[in-house]
């Protein structure tokens, strides 16, 4: 068994408004002095330790904890999964 | 962490040897000025503490109040302003937690929260901008979460707060009388740390308290868990209702050291512990840290063997750990042990009362040229300095504010934000009304009346809801008080308020003292914030629509008394002046008189003048109805005085009326008899806020385009810049 | 009549809306802690609103995994009148007994406010009192509380008849100004405003008894007669 | 001038807690089936789409971006900058 890191980031698919990136984009960012930014998107991620014997089982696993827990809502959101050891 | 030098000798000799490094650490932090109150503690004797509705009992954290039928709230008061001022969201939001578990360890459930927010120029200050975006998110988070509705507060910027922040927050509870705690420990009792992990995050957080920001500690901060006080509440009073809890304490400043030996000191007991025991965050955790950690959401409980077993299935019920971390000794010692070895055995007395202090005092020099008038540049258009008044950050609505905060929860918010107090119901059918206030501007000019008005005002708030003033929260907000011109401010400030808490027979149910607020460029402006209680017995009064025909009565002299108002502050920048001041004899007779008329049920609104004077106050009115209003600038009573000056004068003991005609009569007649300063200036109609002075229209303003700007531009500035 | 009121962790209108209950429409009403079962005798169950696991994750995920929702999903299939309100409507949404998401409003705030509400169908066990396009005047207070769903799904619920209300005014941004929904059968309602804090007088500033309604409407179809 | 896409990865620094990946773990994954997970920590990304000479002043400017406009807090949170071409 190791320890794997994996990253799981959470970001609306594509087609759904990401409104709080706008929010930075026209509020904060296009405000200043930095007008080569064309677009923000925020996602979230949450950062699983866990042990497994290989990094293709860490993978399978926490895609199948997100899916079965709902730890992103598919009919708006989804994954990108990333392991580390 | 670390205690003066000649400290170190009082404990030295107090003890008879040297201290070890534990005791040090938890002598350090109760002997802060944040714990131990040594600077301020001799002094605040004088606050008159007593009266027929107060309830003291031992070992409270907030004060008690009966309000009849066998029921109780529970008030009290706080500030988190260093920590909200490098972290504003977590600041502000686990200064929430903290006033919330003081009225939770009474054993009343929290039912309103308030929250006082003070921050450099947001007009010019990007940073003060993102403190003060940050803090209301903070307490808009922690309050939501926990379902107690915020339901007033106050906000207000200046340049004296600049890098800074005051973050004020008061809390109310409720409950039966039979159900407060009533601390008591037997020897053998057990000593039970529930709630959140202690850790490393906020070590040292009171000693920060203390030094101003420069020294900041940064593992001062605290993150937020308003998840675990949750269900921290819902486990202590389900404790509570099965009768678990002989003596309750909660863990603010000072962590475990300060719980611990103060409760041992009020109870007249000793404490063995064990650092072993207390459930931690990291493992390596040395016993000075976790007796100093400030982590949050915790509480401390003195229950029995007996009782433990029961006590336990609630917190298991809750997923929140409890552990029993030591037991009540007879004699007074605080023994803190870390298995079988010995890290601290020190006489509670000694470390519950650090050696108070008598701080030299001084008038500022600064005080005598301030209060001188300046002849002031004349204004042409009247109506655009109003319109500038009404979208400034001060007094502009801060509905974007409070409507982040949910302040309907509980479903006792009869009254809700945005007009003077707010109202809540109480299950034995009164009404409780409540209101914090504060006004730096004039603090500084004055110290001594600043304060008297901050109280004033606060109860004017609570009268305009027909609402007898029944207790007072101060919270005394002060640079180093170490200068002795500063600790001067503090005396003034002091005495101003005990003079008045005594005139009106309102006792101090509770209060803080919160010094050494110093931003990078000085000290900030001395900033006592009053909260005022309020009872009715009946029925409040619930603002009304106000109609076309209806009339204004102004109560109350309108006087030369334009310093450190907004007028002069941020139309003119001027800062200095005549310094509003409260006359005891007509405040009180006006207050008496708004409240006769209420009872009586005569008027349809009534509405204090604050910040921007009756120009603004009026406004208001029409702005909250959509409707205009005729004002004639010479009915208006007091003092004779040039236009500009009855509009913008903030003299205190003033109210605007609105009432049905047919009731006209009915309410002079009351007046009359109270011998009261009144006039009727104004009738409303139409879509304009017009103030006349004979024929002359001085001020004409379309309602819908002030009410916009007054609506809109403090969100507008926050979120648009 | 029993109308169980389900409590997550978190929780925080529970006793609101059990006063309501009560000492309002003089029910029956009884707390049912989120770790149990449903027993058999329930004749209508309530998700009340809150911060249930202090809204993290996502509003409602966490408590859509709680042992009680596989009694409350078994009820919903038996008919049983279901209402969620506010953080209930998310758990309801998050568990899959209603159609749709609830996401972070537009304005990225949390925002307590007055708001008016259109019956949009006055065919559910919580709405039959009321006449079609009737106006509540209601509260909401929620940091997500915009309705979203997609274009076909819309469609469905248009058919289905399970769009239960409509905010009077764009307030959050909802998919077609969605405040509320149903399922297909009509007995599980979810909606974000609060209606236990607008059935008393006392705290409505408006008009309390649209509101009541809702509760009427459910002792009505209990076969309670008020 | 290229587009880069440059990922802005904000969490809790090391020794400060992260409530919500405790009540993930706790409350929600460990509650399941799956318990060779041992800790789960919370980010929030922003993902920036930038206009620069190259990679490098992209990821300078990026960071500068976030501290002047106060985008974290660096007394509770670090960020990591990753730069996409
Ligand atoms: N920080 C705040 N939190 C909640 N409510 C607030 C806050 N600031 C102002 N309010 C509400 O807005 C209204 C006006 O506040 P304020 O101008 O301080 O009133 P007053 O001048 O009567 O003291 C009050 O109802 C008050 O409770
Ligand atoms: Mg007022």
């Amino acid at each position: 068994m190791a320890t794997f890191s994996v990253h799981v980031t959470i970001e609306n698919k594509p087609g759904i408004s990401d409104p709080e990136g706008d929010t930075i984009l026209n509020d904060l960012v296009l405000k200043g002095t930095h007008k080569n930014i064309s677009k923000i998107k925020t996602a979230k991620m949450l950062k699983f330790t866990i042990q497994e014997k290989d990094k293709k089982t860490a993978e399978k696993k926490i895609q199948e904890i997100c899916d079965e827990l709902r730890i992103y809502n598919p009919m708006v959101s989804k994954v990108t999964i990333d392991v580390f050891e | 962490m670390s205690l003066e030098p000649q400290e170190l000798e009082d404990l030295k000799s107090k003890i008879g040897r040297e201290p070890t490094s534990t005791e040090l650490q938890i002598v350090a932090a109760e002997w802060s000025e944040h714990c131990s109150y040594k600077s301020s503690k001799k002094h605040l004797k004088m606050l008159p503490m007593t009266g027929p509705l107060v309830i003291s009992e031992k070992g409270y954290d907030s004060g008690v109040l009966d309000v009849g039928d066998g029921y109780v709230i529970t008030a009290h008061i706080e500030s988190h302003n260093h920590p909200s001022a490098v972290e504003p969201y977590g600041g502000a939001a686990t200064g929430v937690g903290g006033v919330i578990r003081d009225i939770l360890s009474a054993g009343t459930r929290p039912i309103a929260i308030f929250d006082g927010l003070r921050f450099g120029d947001i007009e010019k200050d990007q940073q003060a901008r993102w403190l003060f975006k940050n803090a209301v998110t903070g307490i808009a988070d922690y309050g939501n979460c926990l379902g107690i509705p915020t339901i007033g507060g106050e906000v207000e910027f200046d340049e004296c707060y600049s890098n800074y922040a005051l973050v004020d927050v008061a809390a109310i509870g409720f409950g039966k009388k039979e159900n407060l705690i009533k601390n008591h420990a037997n020897k053998g009792d057990l000593v039970v740390l529930m709630g959140g992990s202690t850790g490393r995050d906020g070590i040292g957080g009171s000693q920060f308290a203390s030094d101003s920001l420069e020294s900041e500690d940064r593992s001062a901060v605290q993150v937020p868990d308003p998840f675990i006080e949750k269900l921290v509440i819902e486990a202590i009073l389900e404790a509570r209702n099965h009768n678990l809890i002989n003596a309750l304490k909660d863990l603010g400043g000072g962590g475990l050291s300060c719980a611990v030996s103060e409760t041992a000191d009020t109870l007249g007991i000793g404490i063995e512990m064990d650092v072993d025991k207390v459930h931690t965050k990291e493992s390596g955790m040395h016993p000075d840290e976790i007796m100093v950690s400030e982590s949050q959401e915790r509480m401390l409980i003195v229950t029995n063997k007996k009782k433990l077993k029961k006590l336990q299935e609630i917190c298991k019920k809750f997923s929140i750990t409890c552990s029993v971390i030591g037991h009540v000794t007879s004699g007074n010692l605080m023994h803190v042990k870390k298995g079988a070895k010995t890290f601290a055995n020190i006489s509670t007395d000694v470390v519950a009362n650090a050696h108070l202090l008598d701080r030299p005092s001084k008038k500022p020099a600064y005080l005598d040229a301030i209060q001188k008038e300046k002849k002031l540049k004349p204004i042409t258009n009247l109506s655009k300095t109003l319109m500038r008044l009404i979208s400034s950050p001060n007094i502009a609505s801060k509905i974007w504010v409070y409507s982040q905060y949910d302040h309907e929860v509980g479903i006792r918010t009869v009254v809700k934000p945005g007009k003077d107090a707010s109202v809540l119901r109480l299950d034995n059918g009164k009404f409780l009304s409540a209101k914090i206030d504060g006004n730096p501007k004039q603090c500084y000019i004055n110290p001594r009346e600043g304060a008297i008005g901050c109280f004033e005002e606060a109860c004017r708030n609570v009268v305009c809801t027909g609402a007898k003033p029944i207790g007072m929260l101060d919270h005394l907000q002060f640079g180093n008080p170490e200068d002795p011109e500063i600790f001067w401010t503090f005396l003034e400030s002091l005495k101003g308020l005990t003079d008045f808490a005594k005139y009106f027979k309102i006792p101090c149910i509770g209060g803080k003292v919160s010094l050494y607020n110093e931003t990078p460029s000085g000290p900030i402006k001395p900033t006592p914030l009053i909260g005022v209680l309020g009872l009715i017995d009946k029925k409040p009064l619930i603002p009304q629509k106000v109609l076309d025909g209806d009339s204004l009565i102004m109560i109350g002299d309108t006087k030369d008394e334009l310093g450190g108002s907004e007028y002069y502050e941020y139309i003119h920048k001027f800062i200095g002046g005549n310094c509003p001041k409260v006359d005891f004899a007509e405040s009180k007779k006006n207050m008496k008189s708004v409240l006769d008329l209420i009872k009586k049920q005569l008027l349809k609104v009534c509405h204090d003048c604050s910040k921007g004077g009756l120009a603004v106050a009026a406004s208001e009115i029409c702005m909250t109805n959509q409707i205009g209003c005729q004002l004639s600038l010479e009915k208006v009573p007091g003092e004779k005085l040039s236009d500009d000056k009855k509009l913008f004068s903030e003299s205190h003991s003033r109210y605007l009326a609105v009432i049905d005609k047919k009731n006209i009569k009915k309410v002079e007649e009351t007046l009359q008899k109270n011998k009261v300063s009144y006039k009727t200036i104004g009738k409303f109609t139409g879509n304009k806020i017009q103030f006349n002075h004979g024929k002359n229209t001085v001020i004409d303003l379309s309602v819908d385009k002030a009410q916009k700007a007054w609506v809109s531009s403090l969100g507008e500035l926050v979120t648009h810049g | 009549m029993k109308v169980g009121v389900v409590v997550f962790p978190g929780s925080n209108c529970d006793r609101d809306m059990f006063h309501v209950l009560t000492d309002v429409f003089k029910l029956d009403a009884q707390y049912f802690w989120h770790e149990k079962g449903l027993p058999k005798n329930i004749d209508a169950v309530i998700l009340p609103g809150g911060f249930s696991y202090g809204d993290r994750l996502r509003a409602g995920v966490i408590a859509a995994h709680s042992p009680v929702i596989a009694d409350v999903q078994k009820m919903a299939k038996k008919g049983i009148p279901i209402l969620g309100v506010c953080n209930g409507f998310q758990i309801l949404v998050e568990s899959g007994l209603l159609p749709g998401v609830l996401l972070k409003n537009t304005s990225l705030n949390f925002m307590c406010e007055w708001t008016n509400l259109i019956v949009e169908n006055n065919k559910t066990p919580f709405t039959s009192q009321f006449k079609l396009y009737q106006k509540i005047p209601i509260p909401i207070a929620n940091g997500e509380g915009r309705y979203y769903v997609d274009d076909d799904s819309l469609k469905q619920l248009k058919k289905n008849n399970q769009i239960v209300f409509r905010y009077e005014n764009v307030v959050n941004g909802s998919t077609d100004r969605i405040a509320g929904v149903c399922n297909e059968d009509g007995n599980v309602v979810g909606m974000m405003p609060h209606p236990e804090r607008a059935v008393e007088s006392e705290i409505n500033p408006i008009d309390n008894k649209p509101s009541s309604l809702i509760f009427e409407s459910l002792l009505s179809s209990m076969g309670v007669t008020h």
